[in-house]
């Protein structure tokens, strides 16, 4: 298999994932778009791991590394973005910092 | 084109269109589901390239708990609807004109640097190897990374707790 | 001695502004009042004859710089110093008043001590310190005590003089940084060459400041809008920073240089005379009148600093001084007015005020007379030496050139007449209509006026007074002058 | 009279101390000159006097007719309310006269001469209350003041040619740039001395009070102008541009002004008019060389002027106006102005055996000599003035005849003679007329010619109030002045007005576009440079998103 396929879809991936995360206005969406970035880092590190053949298994361990970091990330965006909500009763980010 | 490529070509092509999907559906439920399906389709990757254990932590952790965690947390955060074009700010044309550039960039910068090279398909990914790999040359980021989840852990609590005394 | 005639109203000012609410108007006036006078007295007690420097203080200041805190009296800043110091002392006595807020006292202080400062200043660095240090107190001067009515009017007044003036010694700080690496000095009496360049940075800089056509359109704007003593202080000394920076760049500093320049600041003063007589026969607001007149008479003293004659240097100092007696005296007199009536607008004022304020008028009068420059009062002397130094061309003009600018000069005196004599035949003459508002010349506004008015006499009776500094050959310059005639 | 006898004594005590000063030098023709404060080197203003016979004269002048309107002022205007600063005025004004004839300094004479054109303005300008007052007056200064900028410019010329202001030292070194000087000293002194073509602001100053057109028009301000020249003629001879200049304005005003005088139907005016005629015939004597015979004149016409004025005031102090047509049939009335200014009279029109007959004479013979080439005139030019002179002296004789008749004869109206301050004056003036002619030059041709044509001037007028019964003169030209006060009173207050509100417009449209434009820079720098800081979260991102993508580009292009 060409290991061009993933790794161009791993671009595909990131930039649809920037779009998110610059363009969405919901909070949450954002997070979303964060994620999808972090999938498409994830599927590089596979691929090159995959192709080079590492005894270390390094872009695997790594990506189990980032998987978890995400999670630990997504749950800690939402604590921030529920506290948001409950303080200004909405999680649009343009509203945000900008009527104080 | 052997059936590996096949597949792999067909879950990215499910991954990409239903990432978009996700990114630009007006319904926020509908984005989070389309998440799951993207996320999906990127474990079905791993699981071509032999990296299955790493699809599985994907398909739990990521379909399995994040996905539920978002959905729980638009439901908490619904406003009223303001209409379909709320959901994007005036930034959208910037945002997409630099996703374009992001992916271009970086799919011609891979094309330029990997034409011709290829997978060669022996497995990788099994639970024991990556398991000794794991505990054997990483351990030290290992723990590092609990005691950072630990963090998070107890910084979500605490977030969402001072939040909710006013 | 200087560094007390300096210190005793900087400090004084200050404490003014910081007990400001717990000092009564009256005794600040009177505090401020002993502090202007002690300076004046310690300045004109340190004068020993126009050669070489008085009272001179030298210490080392910022080393690195090779900055020093050098200041001194000069024959050509006496007469700057002891203006200065008047003017202020008549502001502090003019504020005698139980209304009057104690800040606005330590204001007058702290804008005369810098204008002080820097007339007797050696050292260009300190020469800007103390520029800049005038002009804020008097953003807040015009801002905040400004013309009542009009707070909006006030605060964009007071901004534009600050914009346009800061502009200004922003250049100027360019030119003074390229000479001080030139000549890798910062002392004026050591620094006798420079690039053109520099040269042009600095007068353009003080040109701002002067302020030469077209740079002057803040200038009638913040008078009518500043309080009086503002307007004293602006036209009586703040023009007077502009034109003593022309002459000190032209005497002592960059001779040679300057001359590349000079004619092009000769043709902006003429075109300034006319251009301001024009204008004044067109204005309704006194106070704004007095203030285009005032670009008038600075064109004058441009005109003869760009002769680069001791003629010339003479008839600016004249000028310059004249000028600040002679429009203080109209600016408190229109300040007067405006208290009684609460416009400066001539139509609003209404006519005959010869018999309805008789004093009044005929002070205002006398100034107007003064400077239209009717010959045995002192604004004569400042316009004929000004006019002989264009005449005898001096060292850079061309004499075609210069006797066009006389011509124009002569036009821009006639002009200068129409409009006084328009002004007094629209308030001092006239069916007198008399209202409530009438009110002649109290107390310390008598003061004020005959000081001034007994100065402007004596200057016009006895020019020598101040020409008398410049009399070749007491007095060398680094310049290369030519001799006199006669 | 309490209040006013410590001004009558200042007057006095001045007129006492420049007669004093003036009397022994009367014949001196060198004169003294007296240094008082010498000037330095760079200044070079000198306090100096130089009193010689000339100045003298002229002094005398001044101060006798300015004492005797002193006196006078106290009836006339005794009880304005305004009095105090009116008669200071006079003294200083009679002072600056003063400063003019003795000064021996070009500057000090400049101080003197323009102090007298602002006192004239102050108090040609006394009754500010009527717009005509304020306008005359106006138009005085400025018309005056824009004039003497030819002196103060000539002043420069000279220091700068000679090397000295003083006016002793400058006479002794002979003439040299003398054409440049000489037509700037005839700016000035044309203005000051009303001669064509600035002779429009002497008529207008009458609503002035009526003393004060006696001092203004006897003995001070338009005395002046002839004065600078009497005493500068060796410089204006070496020029006979200038000569040829002056005698061409003296003959032009002098038939103007009497032309003009003839047509008028106010009294006062019509004096005025006569005084810029009468001031024509000094400048021809001067244009002709001959400074007695302009001194002369000055003197006699300064006594019969101001007599006439003076008469002309009690005459309007009975009847309540200076119109020609309020009067008639004063002669019996009021005897003693009618005395007086019968002597006025004659003495204007040049009747035997007055002051103005023999000044008159002096001054023919001198434009007759001019013609025969002995003068710095051209031939031609001198004969022409000549001629100029014979057909004013015609008018000049007519329009008094004229002025006399329809004041005093006529049908009678009953008024009281003015009061005895007021008359004291004019007698003494008309002494003075009869009284100055005595040891005057005779010259018997030119005697007997101007003789017979006054003669026919006054038969003419006589002959033309029998035949018709009135005097008016149907001329409406002439009695608009040939229009020549167009540009001064219309053309060149609108140029000038114009050209302030273009200017002002400019100011504030045009020469402000830089500030104004630099603050919309600003405002539209600031507003694109608010977009990047917009507080808006995913704007920052975008921002840095990028500033990344341009980074690596650039740094993939330029490695």
């Amino acid at each position: 298999m060409p290991l061009l396929y993933p790794l161009v879809l791993a671009a595909a991936l990131f930039g649809i994932g920037l779009y998110g995360v610059l363009a969405r206005r919901n909070a949450v969406l954002m997070l979303l778009g964060v994620e999808l970035m972090l999938n498409a880092a994830n599927l590089n590190l596979v691929a090159f791991d995959a192709w080079f053949g590492d005894k270390m298994h390094s872009g695997q361990v790594l990506t189990l590394f980032t998987i978890a970091l995400a999670a630990a990330e997504i749950g800690l965006g939402l604590a921030i973005i529920l506290t948001l909500f409950r303080a200004l009763r909405t999680v649009d980010v343009d509203q945000v910092g900008v009527d104080r | 084109m052997n059936v590996t490529e096949a597949v792999f070509l067909l879950f990215a092509i499910v991954a990409v269109v239903s990432a978009l999907l996700a990114m630009t559906s007006h319904q926020l439920v509908h984005s989070a589901l389309w998440l799951v399906v993207t996320l999906g389709s990127v474990a079905g990757c791993f699981v071509v390239m032999t990296a299955e254990f790493v699809a599985w932590v994907q398909v739990l952790v990521y379909v399995g708990s994040v996905v539920v965690l978002v959905i729980f947390a638009l439901m908490m955060t619904r406003q009223p609807a303001a209409g379909p074009s709320a959901e994007v700010t005036g930034n959208r044309w910037a945002a997409g004109a630099l996703g374009i550039v992001a992916a271009v960039g970086l799919g011609a910068t891979v094309t330029a640097g990997f034409r011709g090279e290829r997978i060669k398909g022996q497995r990788i990914g099994t639970a024991r190897s990556i398991g000794d790999a794991l505990f054997h040359d990483w351990v030290l980021g290992f723990e590092i990374l609990s005691v950072v989840l630990l963090a998070a852990l107890i910084g979500a609590i605490v977030i969402s707790r001072s939040g909710s005394e006013h | 001695m200087i560094v007390t005639a300096l210190i005793v109203p900087f400090v004084i000012g200050s404490l003014l502004m910081l007990f400001r609410g717990d000092v009564p108007g009256r005794l600040a006036a009177l505090l401020g009042a002993a502090a202007m006078a002690t300076s004046l007295v310690l300045f004109a007690m340190v004068w020993d004859g126009p050669n070489g420097v008085s009272g001179e203080v030298d210490t080392s200041w910022i080393e690195p710089l090779r900055a020093h805190f050098h200041i001194g009296v000069t024959a050509l800043s006496w007469p700057f110093l002891l203006m200065t110091a008047f003017l202020g002392l008549l502001c502090c006595i003019w504020l005698v008043a139980d209304d009057t807020s104690p800040a606005v006292v330590g204001l007058v202080l702290v804008i005369s001590a810098s204008s002080l400062g820097v007339f007797a200043s050696l050292d260009l660095l300190l020469l800007f310190v103390f520029f800049e240090l005038a002009l804020i107190p008097m953003w807040f001067l015009i801002a905040w005590w400004g013309a009542p009515d009009d707070p909006d009017g006030r605060r964009r007044a007071a901004t534009r003089f600050l914009l346009f003036t800061v502009s200004g010694s922003a250049l100027v700080l360019v030119g003074i940084v390229i000479v001080a690496v030139q000549s890798k000095s910062l002392q004026i009496f050591e620094v006798t060459s420079g690039s053109v360049v520099a040269a042009s940075l600095i007068a353009l800089g003080f040109a701002v400041k002067t302020p030469l056509v077209p740079l002057h359109t803040w200038l009638p704007d913040a008078h009518s809008k500043a309080p009086t003593v503002g307007s004293v202080l602006l036209a009586g000394v703040f023009l007077k920073l502009g034109t003593y920076g022309l002459l000190f760049l032209d005497s002592f500093m960059l001779h040679d240089p300057f001359g590349k320049v000079a004619p092009y600041l000769a043709v902006a003063g003429v075109v300034g005379i006319v251009w301001s007589a024009l204008a004044c026969y067109a204005q309704d607001d006194l106070k704004r009148l007095i203030a285009y007149s005032s670009i008038g008479h600075m064109g004058f003293v441009v005109l003869a600093i760009s002769t680069q004659s001791v003629v010339g240097v003479a008839a600016a100092v004249f000028g310059s001084v004249v000028h600040g007696l002679i429009t203080g005296l109209l600016f408190f007199l229109s300040g007067s007015l405006k208290e009684r009536f609460g416009t400066a607008s001539m139509a609003a004022i209404g006519r005959g005020l010869y018999t309805r304020t008789p004093w009044l008028a005929v002070a205002f009068v006398f100034a107007a007379v003064a400077s239209l420059g009717l010959p045995g009062l002192a604004g004569f002397w400042g316009e004929l030496l000004s006019l002989r130094s264009a005449y005898e061309v001096g060292d850079v003009l061309t004499k075609s050139g210069a006797w066009t600018l006389l011509g124009f000069a002569v036009l821009g005196i006639a002009l200068t007449t129409a409009y006084f004599v328009r002004a007094i035949r629209l308030i001092a003459q006239g069916e007198p209509v008399p209202r409530d508002e009438d009110r002649d010349l109290g107390g310390h506004e008598v003061v004020v006026s005959v000081a001034l008015a007994a100065s402007i006499l004596v200057l016009g009776l006895a020019p020598g007074l101040i020409v008398g500094l410049y009399d070749h050959p007491t007095v060398t310059y680094h310049g290369s002058y030519s001799a006199v005639t006669p | 009279m309490r209040r006013h006898w410590p001004y009558v004594a200042l007057t006095a005590v001045l007129s006492v101390a420049a007669a004093a000063w003036a009397i022994p030098q009367l014949d001196d023709d060198h004169g003294t000159t007296h240094v008082w404060v010498r000037g330095d080197a760079l200044l070079g203003v000198s306090l100096a006097t130089h009193v010689d016979g000339l100045a003298a004269q002229v002094m005398l002048l001044a101060v006798g007719v300015g004492l005797l309107v002193q006196i006078y002022s106290t009836a006339y205007l005794g009880h304005h309310p305004r009095y105090r600063s009116y008669a200071l005025i006079i003294v200083l004004f009679l002072i600056a006269m003063l400063t003019v004839v003795v000064a021996d300094d070009f500057f000090v004479l400049l101080v003197g001469w323009e102090v007298m054109g602002l006192c004239s303005y102050l108090l040609i300008g006394h009754e500010w209350q009527t717009t005509e007052a304020r306008s005359g007056a106006a138009k005085a200064f400025l018309m005056t003041r824009i004039a003497d900028l030819g002196l103060l410019v000539g002043i420069l010329v000279i220091g700068q040619t000679y090397g000295t202001y003083r006016i002793s030292e400058v006479l002794a070194a002979g003439p040299k740039n003398s054409t440049a000087i000489a037509l700037l000293l005839l700016i000035a002194v044309v203005g000051k001395s009303a001669q064509f073509p600035l002779h429009t602001w002497l008529p207008d100053a009458m609503p002035g009070p009526t003393p004060i057109t006696a001092l203004i028009h006897a003995a001070t301000m338009v005395a002046a102008g002839v004065y600078l020249i009497a005493r500068l003629l060796p410089i204006f001879e070496a020029s006979e541009l200038a000569m040829t200049l002056l005698a061409i304005i003296a003959a032009i005003t002098m038939l103007l002004g009497a032309l003009f005088a003839l047509a008028q139907t106010d009294l006062k005016r019509a004096l005025a008019w006569s005084t810029v005629s009468q001031l024509a015939f000094m400048f021809a004597a001067l244009a002709a060389g001959d400074r007695d015979a302009a001194t002369n004149h000055l003197l006699s016409h300064g006594a019969f002027k101001a007599l006439l004025f003076l008469g002309c005031g009690c005459l309007m102090h009975a009847v309540g106006s200076s119109s020609l047509s309020a009067m008639g049939g004063l002669r019996r009335s009021m005897p003693v102005t009618f005395g007086a200014m019968t002597i006025g009279f004659a003495a204007l029109a040049g009747v035997v055996p007055t002051a103005g007959f023999f000044s008159k004479d002096g001054v023919l013979e001198a434009l007759h000599h001019a013609a025969d080439g002995s003068g710095v005139l051209p031939d031609v030019l001198g004969e022409i003035v000549f001629y100029v002179a014979l057909a004013t002296s015609l008018v000049t004789a007519a329009y008094a005849t004229r002025l006399w008749l329809v004041a005093f004869f006529g049908d009678a109206k009953e008024h009281d003679e003015a009061p005895q301050a007021m008359i004291g004056p004019v007698v003494a003036l008309a002494a003075a007329s009869l009284v100055l002619s005595i040891g005057q030059p005779f010259h018997f041709g030119i005697g007997l010619l101007s003789t017979i044509i006054a003669a026919a001037g006054i038969g003419m007028v006589v002959w033309a109030w029998r035949a018709q019964g009135n005097l008016d003169i149907d001329a409406p030209l002439l009695a608009r002045e040939l229009d020549l006060d167009a540009p001064y009173a219309r053309w060149l207050p609108a140029l000038v007005g114009s050209a302030a509100r273009l200017v002002v417009a400019v100011d504030r449209d045009g020469v402000d576009v830089y500030p104004r434009s630099s603050a919309t820079i600003a405002q539209f720098a600031s507003r694109g440079l608010d977009l990047l800081q917009s507080r808006n979260v995913q704007r920052y991102a975008t921002v840095i998103a990028a500033g990344v993508a341009l980074l690596t580009a650039a740094a993939v292009i330029w490695t």
